[in-house]
This record gives structure tokens, C-alpha cells and sequence, in this order.
């Protein structure tokens, strides 16, 4: 079996590692580029770059646009998902109030939930991983660039699918979790559940295919040197939530589909009277749900783990504790989706060992914070306007934490679940979880996309609005939850006092509604008139600081070697890279596993439109389904042709790349 | 142009027929009332004096809306329709998921054989059921048959499974008493 | 001001590798897990209806047969075995024996395929019946469109190594194709033992 | 648990004087589970407590430490890099962890205290009611070992002070969840599947709960009552129930019995002691003696009885109760029976 091992020895790299903790150097110097680089350059612009108008951009599989188009049409979804939110608390903020119908509100409600959950959450966290872990890994693409472009149109297909129906009075009204029997056959007439049993298809689809990539880029993409201890903790976190979507996504993409096979073909999976159960449902999408708000919070985690080092000049304290308090989170979020169901006739039994896990998935996040915190005190800790939202994270998911944990007891929940104190705990967790790191994020990494700062006074405008209204709209809801108010009322009478807290927390949504706006100022005001940032303006630890900002579309002309855990910081006077990576051709280094050691060279695909129309056929496929079961058959034919186009070899492209090998290496 | 122009026009149309079809599968109408009234009923028997007039075949103002219909299945069994129907199968009532219609197939000559009674044991829910709930057991009723959208038509109920539900059923064209198709 | 300092050159590394070494056997990895937990979830509904049945499988319906399933099972094991001559054909480079292998087993899938519509019919049960039937039905159907994905693109990679643009990488991608065939091929016969024979037994 | 019970009560007086400045802000009012009138909802609001002061505790902590660092922080001028500062912070690592590990063990032994708790309390001949859930509305059913003496009733559950009741509920058609905050947690109600639960109301009172579980388009009116009164008034209400509908006393009422049997109301409805038999709806055979109509949605006052006959969609919309077009003659014939049937 040795025959295809590399002809040429493994490299001796002269690369020695540098003392564990750099010092964060007081001003960033950029590499100055040579004449050679220079012509290497304009190679590489040609060989990796799209191609022009709107044909090249339907074609491209470059991650970086990709993952740009992903995390916009996320933030589209993100202000849809909030407009909904303002319907329902414009409906909710007096007693009686006939702003919007039951029905209406039945399915602005499910359309909030599903909306921030499937498509804004997920795919806002995985969209950010797709353009930062390449590069901070030191590749020059994903692993799978064209799987890259099929995940994100199939995304925007099932977006677009489930608003048009929207549009069309066609849009989900069960809840985001659609409990059978109400979403079954017979008690949700017409096609508004299917559009969201199909949308969870799609989603699905999408979120696995970004999580195979990731996996595949860090376990084969590293840089030369970058060794599993050296790998920074947003790349540990965006593994483990990748992994967490392999294991998790399949349960409610198969239970979706039997949900959507007793609704159009008649079987009985949640029909009771014939042997079928509805608590099978709730079984199979909470093993899912569960997890799934962990693969919302733990990139949340990883985000925090790479903005605090570089506004406290020193490395995370404690990275091993930390890893493994990723992998515990990972590993735990699987142990305790029942605490989704105490209230249901399920044995007592089973629910305290539910109740232990649940309560001690808070001891891994619990370190992690102390950490941070530890690392704060021992930093030079400089407040620019990420950091303010990583200190708002702070005081907002802690507070969601230990609500979290209440929750957790089965006699408690007994009494919250279900009720308006769960609906503030799980806002608070995803808020303070996920969507301040989420902004720490976009404020911390703008340059890098834009080239351009986000401007730190509308930053801190966006922060302070953010905080105060998440706290007066949600904290009301836990006083609200205990004094009976349900989840999904569309009106509460009078007599149940519950008016005077629900314009409270009314007007904290209005608040909340202003503070992105503010946002949405910044951003699009940055873009053209924000003061121009450098290769690494906050002076951060990482690879994806090394490149230009907007980085190019060959994203690094050298792959860096990597001799630390914050390589910027341990550069010194000279960047060491290693050459001999073709120009011509999209070339890319595949390293081993635990050590990052060169390998092989591996040509990623050249641009293609058949992701787009691998895409578009399972779009067929499946939307097709919801009206007849033939739909699938029709579809799949459709989807092999695409599938066989997308991956024949392309003879020219072939050619072009076999003229260039030598016999030994090819 | 021209032909482009004519391409465009039928876009749009089977578009808006697309979006119309599913406002109205999907339209709640709590509190509607069905327009019209039901009293000028279509004749029973096609037998009429003087020069004969075509008799359009008319709709059933629930045909196209799903939760009417799946209304109308709820009323089939809380009304007991199913003692003498069976599920369609017929029993000591005749079978509604044939295609033979002794008074008639028309959703008005539908209508008036539930409100007015018929011989043979079945009873005037006329004064018992509101219009509203008549009508929705037309739409239910004519789905048996396979007479309505296939996606209007009510899938399979949280009970004992009694054979492909109405949405699987086949289409089947009317025939009255002499046996002549009726459309 | 900062310069580079190449330290290496990578342009004589080879570029392909078998084996765990290239990216597409772990993205295969990635795509069994996923395939696998939704067999499992398959399977864990089969069981969790089980237990709203005092007999499994529901009086009226019939036991599932055992002939033709347990012929398709046999020779799904035997595919294993078959398919180990692709692999190790790929891995000496030797593009007849990969070609004439790879035709054999569209053969045999093709021949799998069809006995797979029989094993349907085994089931004895329609998918509409109840809660047994759908879930039987579901478990082999999922199992199915695996087969069919498999049997296609080893037809596929059999063009390609017969007609098409070949290079020497794709004797990796033809192994991963294996390594594909080997989990679906083996995955089935814990599903054959649970849908056609635990029911003889329940 | 003899022991346990003694540290019980004074624990609990420490935890509502700790919380006494929070708990001001809330209004312990009907419907609210900080305002327990029965031993398990009592249990589990101690059970709140205690979580709330140990969260408040553990947030304000976390804060005052977050502070300090970033106090702290900001005083330095450089990074601190040496082996001390990495002691001291592996220090407060390890202790912040292990109260971590402590306070959630606390919060574990505790919801297990409480769960022992809750199953502890007495269940001997307990009344036992039937309640099934239907699209928006509650079906109660007094069960009782002689057929004769069942109660049949909607919405409103009359029981006995200080003594328990155990909760039956099943549902025909979606999931549902009976929830009685001052009283005890809630229970779903899921098709093929039977519950059960028990209750004991100490204090007298009208105890309101709303379904807690999506149940469809009008999943916020569908609202249960429990009545607690003392056990002399619970019988006489019982007794009351039994009797079958009070026949008509007066030509008002008599036309109005009449309007009823010929209208479409007796498909769905029931009146002892009339030839109206239907059960897809509420039984009527005592609705004046209710307090609220249509679950909880309107109080049971002529005027909202007449409203919601003639046009039950615009207080409800997507009940399947039809709406009915009658002269006003017939109405106010029908209203006045119906309020008759005490």
C-alpha cells in the first residue's frame, strides 16, 4: 500500500515553537511585498478570482463570497424575524387588543420562531465560520468549495419558499416545534404545515453541508505547523458545534419527513389510534432542539474566545480547560432534551436523571466565563465597542443561565414551562448567548469583510439601546410567565393583570427595534464613509488578521507556517510562509490530522453553476413534494442530472492542470 | 415582441392562479357567511317543461378552501352521518364516494339533499345545521368522490384507518339516476 | 519592514492521496454519520411504536416473508467482499481491474435494486395500514434511497473510468465510493434483522 | 424526612425575608404561582425561592468579579505575563468552578427535596374528576362508583377545601395542558395517553388556569376554573348538579325551552331532563350557576349570553359554534331559560 505515498520526503520545516504565551506587539507592521510577489499576485487574482457580472457570480464557489451572500441574507431573515417580533408585541402590549386576528397571529408568531431559529441562528453562526475558519486555519478555501455554494442557495430556496407562502396565507401556524397532533393531518388543514416540514428540509440540508466542510477544512486544511494545540478556540467551537449538527440535524430532518408523509401519504407514525404516537414526535424533535440552541450559543462562545485576546493583549487563560469545556457542552447537549417534556405523561423515572443533566451542562459555560474573566483581570483590557458587547454578553446569558437552570427542575418547570418565564429565559440565553456575540462579532470582524471600521459612537449607541431594551422587554416576562401567562395567547382579558408588564415589555421591544436600527446605520453608513482599516486593526492573534482587508479572493499568497497558538504575535521581524503552491492552477496544501504536516496538494474546483442547479432541483424536489408525493420522483431524476454535470470532470480544466504536474507528482 | 409579450401575459396569469388558488385553500373566514341564497336551489331531476335549458354547473362556495372542508369531515362524523354512510362506502344510506348521484350532484342539489331531506330515512338538517355548516359538508362530501382540488381536500383523520383518505381519492365524474353523466 | 521568509517548498508533494490522507474520504466520513443517524433514527421509531402493540406485527397484518430478503441480505454481505476487489484494484492503480470491477458490481446493484422492490412486497404491509406498516416501510425506504444513491454513482464512476476525462485521482475518488458501499451494504443487515426477522420473534 | 421537614420551615422564612424587597414588585395576585394556595404549589414557590436568592447571588457575584477585573484591568499598563498572575487566575478558575459544582448540587438536591415532597402529600380517597380537554374548552366529569351520582360539567371545577383531588385528564383531539398556578404545576394532556394529578386547595377561592400547551386558533380563551369552597357548599353544589334541569316555571321560560329544542342548539348540547342529548358541546343543564360562558372568555351575565348566542365567531373566532339568527322575541325567551337553569 505504499505506492502512493509522496515521492518527495516530508519537508523539513526549520520551524521551532515559540515560548507558549507571545506578547501582543504594541503596533502592527505589514509584510512588504517584493517584485516577485507582486507578479505572483496578479497570477493569483487571475487564477482565484470570480468571474465578472452576474453569470460569474451565479458560478462563483470562492468561500469568501459565498459566506458574504450567507451571512447577509441570514441578517435579512434576522430583520424579518424582528418585524415579526414587533407584530407580536404591538398585539400583546394592551388586554383585548384586535390589531391582528388569531389566525394571522397563529402564523406571525410561528414565523418569528421558525425565522430567528432555522433561518437566521443557525445559519447566521455557520455563514461566519465559513469565512473566518479557512483563514484562520491558513487555507485558501473551504474544503468543499461548489458543496459550499449548493449549501447556501439551498438555504435561500427554502427562505424564499417559506415567506412566499407567507405572502400567500400559506405560512406555518403550529409553533416553531409544530407539536403533532395540532400539526398533524386532520387539525391542520391546507399546505401551511408542509411549508414547514419542507422548510426544515432545507435548512437542514444546508446546515449539514456547511458542517461537513468545516470539519473537513480544519481536519485537513491547517496550515503547515498549526498541530491540534494550536488551533484557536473559535475554530474548537465552530468543530464541536459542526459535529453537534451532524449528530443532531438528521433526527428532525427524518421526523420532519414522517411529519409530512402522515400529512400527504397517509402513514400513522403520530397516529394513535393506530399504533402511532404523538410524544414520538416531541422525542425526536427535541433530541434535535436541544442541541440545536447549543449549535446557536457555542459559536457564540468561540466568538467571545477570539475578541477578548486581542482587546486584553494576551492570550485566553487556561486554553486546555476551555477545549474541553467545548467538547463536554458538545457531548452533554445530547443527554437532556427531555427537560423539554417534563410535563408530558412520560415516567417520573427517567426525568430526575434529565434534571441532573440539565444542571450540570451549565458547569462547562460556568468555567469558560471564569476564564474569561481571569483573563480580563490579567489583561490590558482597552473598551472598544466588541468588547462592550462582550461584557453585555456577560450580563445578559448569565441571568438566561440561571433561569436556565431553575428551568431545568422538573417540579419547577412544572409550573414555568410552557408559560412567559420560559419565553424570557430562552430569550436571554439567545440574546446573551448568541446575538451579542453575534454583533461583538460583525463590530470585531467588519474590517476584515469591508475593509472600513464600524463607527465606535453609533457602536456604543447599538450596545446601550441593545441592553436596556433586552432587559425591559424580557425581564417583565419571567414576573408575566409565573402569574399564568401562557405561550402563544394572542390576547389575555383584562382581569388577568397582565396588561400594565406587557406594555413594559412592549416598549422594551421598541427599544430593542431603535437599537437595530442603529445598527443598521452603522453598517451601511461604515461601508462607504467608515475610517479605513488596515490588515489588523485591532492588533488580533490570529491568521485571518494576516490578510488584507477585504482579503483577496487567493486569500493568502504564502500559507503561513504556524509556530504558536497566536502566530501574529509571535512573527517577529519576518512572516515565515512556505512556497510552491501553483499559481495557474486553484491549488490548496492538505496537512495530516494532528500535526499539520504537509501532505499533498489538492486543486479545488474551479467555478461551476451546477451547485446553483443541483440547488434548484432539490428546490423542485421538494417543494414539489408538498403538493404531490410524485413530486420526489420527478425531482430526484432532476437532481442526478445536475449532481452528474457538477461532478464530471471538465476535459480543458484537466488538461490545464496535468500539463503542469510533473510525472513524479501527479 | 409580440410573442415574448404574449408568453409574459400567461406567466403572470398562471402566477396570480397560483397565488389566488392557495389565498383561498388557506383563508380561515371565521365568521363568514357563504353569499347567496341557497333557497333558489337547483331543480332535482333534469325533467323539465318547455324547450330544455343547459343547467351550469355550479360551485359550492367552499370548494376551494381547505379548512372548510376539513370542518365539513368533522361535522361528517359529529353529525353521525357516518351511522347510514359509512365512510363514504355507504350502508343503509347510499354511497357518496361513487359516482352516482340519485338527486343530483350539483353542490345546490347537494346542498338541498341535506337541508330538505330526502326519502328513504335521510333527515332535513335544515332547521339543525346553519347554511355555514351545510355548506361545508357539500365541500366535504363532494371530496369523497374526488370531485375537488387535490390539495383542498382533507387528508387522513387521527382515527381508524378506513382506506385511502379523500385527498388520494380518484376522480370520478358524476352520473345521475338514468345513468347519463351529469356535466 | 516585515518580509516573508519562505521555508519550505510544497510543489514536489504529490497530489492525490488514499485513504483517510484526502479530503473526500473524510467529507464520505461526514455524509455516513449523517446517513447513519437517520437509520437510527428510523430504527429507534420502529422500536418506540413497538410498544403501543400487543402483537408486533399488528393481527391483521401478516409476518413479513423471509426468502427473498434474506437472498437480498446474503448477497448485500457478498457485495462487501466484491466490492474489496474495486478497493484494492484502486489502490495498485490497475485501471482494468477497477474497470471491470466496477462494472460487476453495477451489476450486482442493479440486481439489488430489484430485489429491493420485492422485499417491499415482503413487508406484507402497506405503508397506510398503521403505525407498524409506515415505519416498516420508512426504515427500508430510507435504507433504499442509499442503495440507489450507491448504484448510481458507482455507475457513474464506472463511466468515468471507462469513458471519461480519467486521472490518476480519481482512483482515490473510486476507494471513497467503496468505502461508501461497505457502510451501506453493512448497515443493512442489523435493519434486515430488525424489520423481516425480530417480528418471527417478537 | 422527619429531620429535613424541621430545617424546612426556617430555611424558608431566611429565603421570603431575603427576597422580601424583589418579591415587593410582584403582584401575588389570582393566577399567580407566587401566591400558593394549596401544599403543592406552596412547595414548589419555596422551591422558587430558594432558586431565585441562590441566582441573584450567584449573578450579583459574577458581577462584582467581572468589575473588579475590568477595574483592575484598566489600572494595568501591560499585559500580565509572568507565572504568578497565571497561579492566581488558575485560583480563582478552580474556586469559581467548584462553587459552580456546589450551587447546582444545592439547586439538584433541592428540586429532588421538592419532587419527594410533592409525591409525599396525601393522596387517600382523593375526589377524583375526570378532565378532557377539547378544542377550546374543558370537559369535567365528577367520577363516582354509582353511575347515577355522575357529574357532568365544563370549565368549572367546584372542590372541596383541604382535601385532595386528583386531577384524570385525557384529550380527544390536540394536545393540551391543565394548569392551575395557585394550586399545583400543569399537566399535558396528550391523545392516547391518560394523566393524572393531585391537587388540595387549603384556602377557599376561585382559582383560574389557562391551557398552557398551542392548542389551535383560540388557545387563549380556553380557561379553567376551580372553585374552592368548604365541604358543606361543595355537597349542596354537587346536589345541585345532580338534579336534573329545572323544568320551565313561567311562559317566558317555557317559550324559551321551546326555541332551544326546535333551533340547532340541541345537536350540540345537553339539558337533563329535556330531550336535548348532544354532547359535542358543554352541557347546558346548569349554566346559569356558572360564572363565566364560553371558557372563561365573558362573565355569565344575560346580556354576554344573548352576545354570544347570536354571534359566537366575534368573541371566539374558530369556535364550531355556529352563529344563529333568531328574532329578538326568541332570544330574550332563550336567554331568560338558560339563566334559569341554576
Amino acid at each position: 500500500m505504499t505506492v502512493a505515498r509522496g515521492v518527495a520526503p516530508l519537508l523539513p520545516l526549520e520551524v521551532e515553537t515559540v515560548r507558549p504565551d507571545p506578547v501582543a506587539p504594541q503596533v502592527w507592521e505589514e509584510v512588504e511585498l517584493t517584485d516577485a510577489d507582486q507578479e505572483l499576485r496578479k497570477e493569483l487574482l487571475d487564477t482565484w478570482g470570480d468571474n465578472p457580472g452576474l453569470w460569474g457570480w451565479l458560478r462563483s464557489t470562492s468561500h469568501l463570497s459565498i459566506a458574504k451572500r450567507y451571512i447577509i441574507t441570514a441578517f435579512l431573515f434576522f430583520g424579518l424575524g424582528g418585524l415579526e417580533a414587533g407584530l407580536i408585541r404591538l398585539q400583546l402590549s394592551q388586554p383585548e387588543n384586535s390589531f391582528i386576528g388569531p389566525d394571522r397571529y397563529n402564523q406571525i408568531f410561528t414565523m418569528h420562531g421558525t425565522t430567528m431559529m432555522f433561518l437566521f441562528a443557525v445559519p447566521v453562526m455557520v455563514a461566519l465560520a465559513l469565512y473566518l475558519v479557512p483563514m484562520m486555519v491558513g487555507a485558501r478555501d473551504v474544503a468543499f468549495p461548489r458543496l459550499n455554494a449548493y449549501g447556501y442557495w439551498v438555504y435561500l430556496i427554502g427562505g424564499l419558499f417559506v415567506y412566499v407562502q407567507f405572502l400567500l396565507n400559506t405560512a406555518p401556524d403550529a409553533g416553531w416545534f409544530s407539536y403533532v397532533p395540532l400539526a398533524g393531518p386532520e387539525f391542520s388543514p391546507g399546505k401551511r404545515v408542509d411549508t414547514w416540514a419542507q422548510l426544515i428540509t432545507f435548512t437542514e440540508i444546508a446546515a449539514l453541508v456547511a458542517a461537513t466542510e468545516i470539519i473537513v477544512t480544519v481536519f485537513k486544511h491547517r496550515a503547515p505547523g498549526m498541530s491540534l494545540n494550536r488551533i484557536p478556540l473559535y475554530v474548537w467551537a465552530m468543530v464541536v458545534t459542526s459535529f453537534m449538527i451532524i449528530f443532531a440535524m438528521p433526527s428532525v430532518a427524518t421526523g420532519s419527513q414522517f411529519l409530512a408523509a402522515d400529512r400527504l401519504i397517509d402513514t400513522h407514525f403520530f397516529n394513535h389510534a393506530e399504533g402511532g404516537d404523538s410524544l414520538l414526535w416531541q422525542h425526536l424533535f427535541w433530541f434535535f432542539g436541544h442541541p440545536e440552541v447549543y449549535i446557536i450559543f457555542v459559536p457564540g462562545l468561540g466568538i467571545i474566545s477570539a475578541i477578548v485576546p486581542a482587546f486584553t493583549r494576551r492570550p485566553v487563560f487556561g486554553y486546555p480547560v476551555m477545549v474541553l469545556a467545548l467538547v463536554t457542552t458538545g457531548f452533554m447537549s445530547f443527554g437532556l432534551w427531555v427537560h423539554h417534556m417534563f410535563t408530558t405523561p412520560i415516567p417520573q423515572l427517567g426525568q430526575s436523571f434529565f434534571t441532573a443533566a440539565s444542571t450540570m451542562i451549565a458547569i462547562p459555560t460556568g468555567v469558560q466565563i471564569f476564564c474569561w474573566i481571569a483573563t480580563i483581570w490579567a489583561g490590558r483590557t482597552r473598551f472598544a465597542t466588541p468588547m462592550l458587547f462582550v461584557i453585555g454578553f456577560f450580563v445578559v446569558f448569565i441571568i438566561g443561565g440561571v433561569t436556565g437552570v431553575m428551568v431545568a427542575s422538573v417540579a419547577f418547570d412544572q409550573q414555568a414551562h410552557d408559560t412567559y418565564f420560559v419565553v424570557a429565559h430562552l430569550h436571554y440565553v439567545l440574546l446573551g448567548g448568541a446575538v451579542f456575540p453575534l454583533l461583538a462579532g460583525v463590530y470585531y470582524w467588519f474590517p476584515k469583510f469591508t475593509g472600513r471600521m464600524l463607527s465606535e459612537r453609533l457602536g456604543k449607541w447599538n450596545f446601550w439601546l441593545l441592553i436596556i431594551g433586552v432587559n425591559v422587554a424580557f425581564f417583565p416576562m419571567h414576573i408575566l410567565g409565573l402569574e399564568g401567562m401562557t405561550r402563544r395567547i394572542y390576547t389575555y382579558l383584562p382581569e388577568t393583570g397582565w396588561g400594565p408588564l406587557n406594555a413594559v415589555s412592549s416598549a422594551g421591544a421598541v427599544i430593542i427595534v431603535v437599537g437595530m436600527v442603529v445598527f443598521a446605520i452603522n453598517f451601511f453608513w461604515s461601508l462607504r464613509r467608515g475610517k479605513t482599516a488596515g490588515e489588523n486593526p485591532w492588533g488580533g492573534e490570529t491568521l485571518e488578521w494576516a490578510t488584507s482587508s477585504p482579503p483577496e479572493s487567493y486569500v493568502f499568497m504564502y500559507l503561513p507556517v504556524v509556530k504558536s497558538r497566536a502566530p501574529l504575535w509571535s512573527e517577529g521581524s519576518e512572516r515565515v510562509v512556505v512556497g510552491g503552491l501553483r499559481s495557474d492552477v486553484r491549488d490548496t496544501l492538505t496537512t495530516t490530522l494532528m500535526d499539520a504536516e504537509p501532505d499533498h496538494r489538492q486543486s479545488s474546483p474551479a467555478p461551476s453553476i451546477w451547485p446553483l442547479m443541483a440547488a434548484v432541483a432539490t428546490g423542485v424536489m421538494f417543494i414539489s413534494a408538498v403538493f404531490t408525493p410524485w413530486g420526489l420522483v420527478v425531482g430526484s431524476v432532476l437532481l442526478f442530472f445536475a449532481l452528474f454535470f457538477w461532478g464530471w470532470p471538465d476535459k480543458a480544466d484537466q488538461a490545464k492542470r496535468l500539463a503542469g504536474e510533473s510525472e513524479a507528482t501527479a | 415582441m409580440k410573442r415574448a409579450g404574449v408568453r409574459a401575459v400567461v406567466a403572470a396569469g398562471v402566477a396570480g392562479a397560483l397565488v389566488l388558488s392557495s389565498c383561498e385553500r388557506e383563508n380561515r373566514g371565521y365568521g363568514e357567511e357563504p353569499a347567496g341564497n341557497p333557497a333558489d336551489a337547483a331543480s332535482l331531476t333534469p325533467l323539465q317543461p318547455g324547450p330544455t335549458i343547459r343547467v351550469t354547473a355550479g360551485r359550492g362556495p367552499y370548494d376551494e378552501n381547505a379548512y372548510k372542508v376539513n370542518e365539513g369531515k368533522f361535522l361528517y362524523s359529529a353529525m353521525n352521518c357516518v351511522g347510514c354512510h359509512a365512510n363514504g362506502g355507504g350502508g343503509m344510506g347510499p354511497a357518496l364516494m361513487d359516482e352516482n348521484w340519485i338527486y343530483g350532484s350539483d353542490p345546490r342539489q347537494i346542498f338541498s339533499s341535506i337541508a330538505q331531506g330526502r326519502p328513504n330515512g335521510m333527515p332535513a338538517w335544515g332547521t339543525r345545521l346553519s347554511n355555514d355548516q351545510i355548506w361545508r359538508l357539500v365541500g366535504y362530501v363532494r371530496s369523497m368522490s374526488g370531485q375537488l382540488r387535490k390539495d383542498v381536500a382533507p387528508t387522513r383523520s387521527d382515527d381508524m384507518f378506513y382506506g385511502p383518505s379523500e385527498q388520494r381519492a380518484k376522480e370520478l365524474t358524476p352520473k345521475n339516476a338514468t345513468g347519463a353523466t351529469e356535466r | 519592514m516585515k518580509r516573508f521568509r519562505i521555508a519550505g517548498d510544497v510543489s514536489a508533494l504529490p497530489t492525490y492521496a488514499f485513504g483517510n490522507r484526502n479530503i473526500h474520504w473524510w467529507g464520505t466520513l461526514m455524509f455516513m454519520t449523517i446517513e447513519g443517524m437517520t437509520i437510527a433514527v428510523c430504527a429507534a421509531a420502529y422500536l418506540y411504536v413497538r410498544k403501543n402493540f400487543e402483537a408486533w406485527p399488528p393481527p391483521p397484518t401478516p409476518l413479513p416473508d423471509l426468502v427473498i430478503p434474506t437472498i437480498a441480505a446474503v448477497l448485500m454481505v457478498l457485495s462487501i467482499a466484491m466490492m474489496t476487489r474495486v478497493h484494492v484494484a484502486t489502490r495498485k492503480m490497475d485501471l482494468r481491474g477497477v474497470q471491470r470491477w466496477l462494472v460487476i458490481m453495477v451489476i450486482v446493484g442493479i440486481v439489488l435494486v430489484a430485489l429491493r422492490w420485492f422485499e417491499f412486497k415482503a413487508l406484507n404491509t402497506r405503508w397506510d395500514s398503521n403505525a407498524y406498516g409506515s415505519t416498516a416501510w420508512a426504515t427500508v425506504a430510507f435504507h433504499s434511497t442509499l442503495l440507489l444513491f450507491e448504484v448510481v454513482e458507482t455507475a457513474v464512476f464506472a463511466a468515468l473510468m471507462l469513458f471519461g476525462p480519467r486521472e490518476k485521482k480519481h482512483f482515490t475518488d473510486v476507494e471513497d465510493d467503496a468505502v461508501y458501499w461497505y457502510f451501506m451494504a453493512a448497515i443493512w443487515v442489523p435493519l434486515y434483522v430488525l424489520v423481516y426477522v425480530s417480528p418471527h420473534f417478537a | 424526612m422527619r429531620q429535613s421537614s424541621r430545617l424546612w420551615p426556617s430555611f424558608r422564612r431566611t429565603v421570603i425575608a431575603l427576597t422580601a424587597l424583589l418579591g415587593a414588585c410582584i403582584v401575588p395576585g389570582n393566577e399567580s404561582a407566587f401566591n400558593p394556595a394549596g401544599p403543592q404549589a406552596g412547595r414548589i414557590s419555596t422551591l422558587w425561592w430558594f432558586m431565585l436568592a441562590a441566582a441573584t447571588a450567584v449573578w450579583v457575584v459574577v458581577m462584582v468579579f467581572l468589575a473588579w477585573a475590568v477595574r483592575r484591568s484598566r489600572q494595568r499598563d501591560q499585559a500580565l505575563r509572568e507565572p504568578a498572575g497565571d497561579a492566581s487566575m488558575q485560583r480563582g478558575v478552580v474556586v469559581g468552578g467548584a462553587l459552580t459544582v456546589l450551587i447546582l448540587t444545592a439547586f439538584l438536591i433541592a428540586d429532588i427535596a421538592t419532587g419527594r415532597a410533592l409525591g409525599a402529600l396525601p393522596r387517600k380517597n382523593a375526589l377524583r374528576v375526570e378532565v378532557i380537554g377539547h378544542q377550546w374548552w374543558w370537559e369535567v366529569n365528577y367520577i363516582d362508583p354509582t353511575p347515577g351520582r355522575i357529574v357532568t360539567t365544563a370549565n368549572e371545577i367546584h372542590i372541596p377545601v383541604g382535601e385532595p383531588v386528583q386531577i384524570i385528564g385525557s384529550s380527544p383531539d390536540v394536545i393540551h395542558s391543565f394548569w392551575i398556578p395557585n394550586l399545583h404545576g400543569k399537566k399535558d394532556l396528550v391523545p392516547g395517553h391518560t394523566t393524572s394529578t393531585w391537587l388540595r386547595a387549603d384556602k377557599p377561592g376561585v382559582y383560574r388556569g389557562q391551557c398552557a400547551e398551542f392548542c389551535g386558533a383560540q388557545h387563549s380563551k380556553m380557561t379553567a376554573l376551580v372553585i374552592a369552597e368548604p365541604r358543606p357548599q361543595f355537597d349542596a353544589w354537587y346536589n345541585a348538579q345532580l338534579a336534573s334541569a329545572r323544568p320551565p316555571s313561567n311562559p317566558v321560560t317555557a317559550r324559551g325551552q321551546d326555541v332551544f329544542l326546535k333551533s340547532s342548539c340541541v345537536v350540540c348540547h345537553t339539558i337533563s331532563g329535556t330531550l336535548a342529548a348532544g354532547t359535542l358541546g358543554p352541557t347546558l343543564s346548569h349554566v346559569g350557576s356558572r360564572l363565566t360562558l364560553a371558557s372563561g372568555s365573558l362573565p355569565n351575565t344575560p346580556g354576554n349570553l344573548a352576545a354570544w348566542i347570536v354571534d359566537p365567531q366575534r368573541i371566539k373566532p374558530g369556535t364550531r359554534m355556529p352563529s344563529s339568527n333568531m328574532n329578538q322575541a326568541d332570544l330574550q325567551a332563550l336567554v331568560t331559560y338558560l339563566e334559569s337553569l341554576k
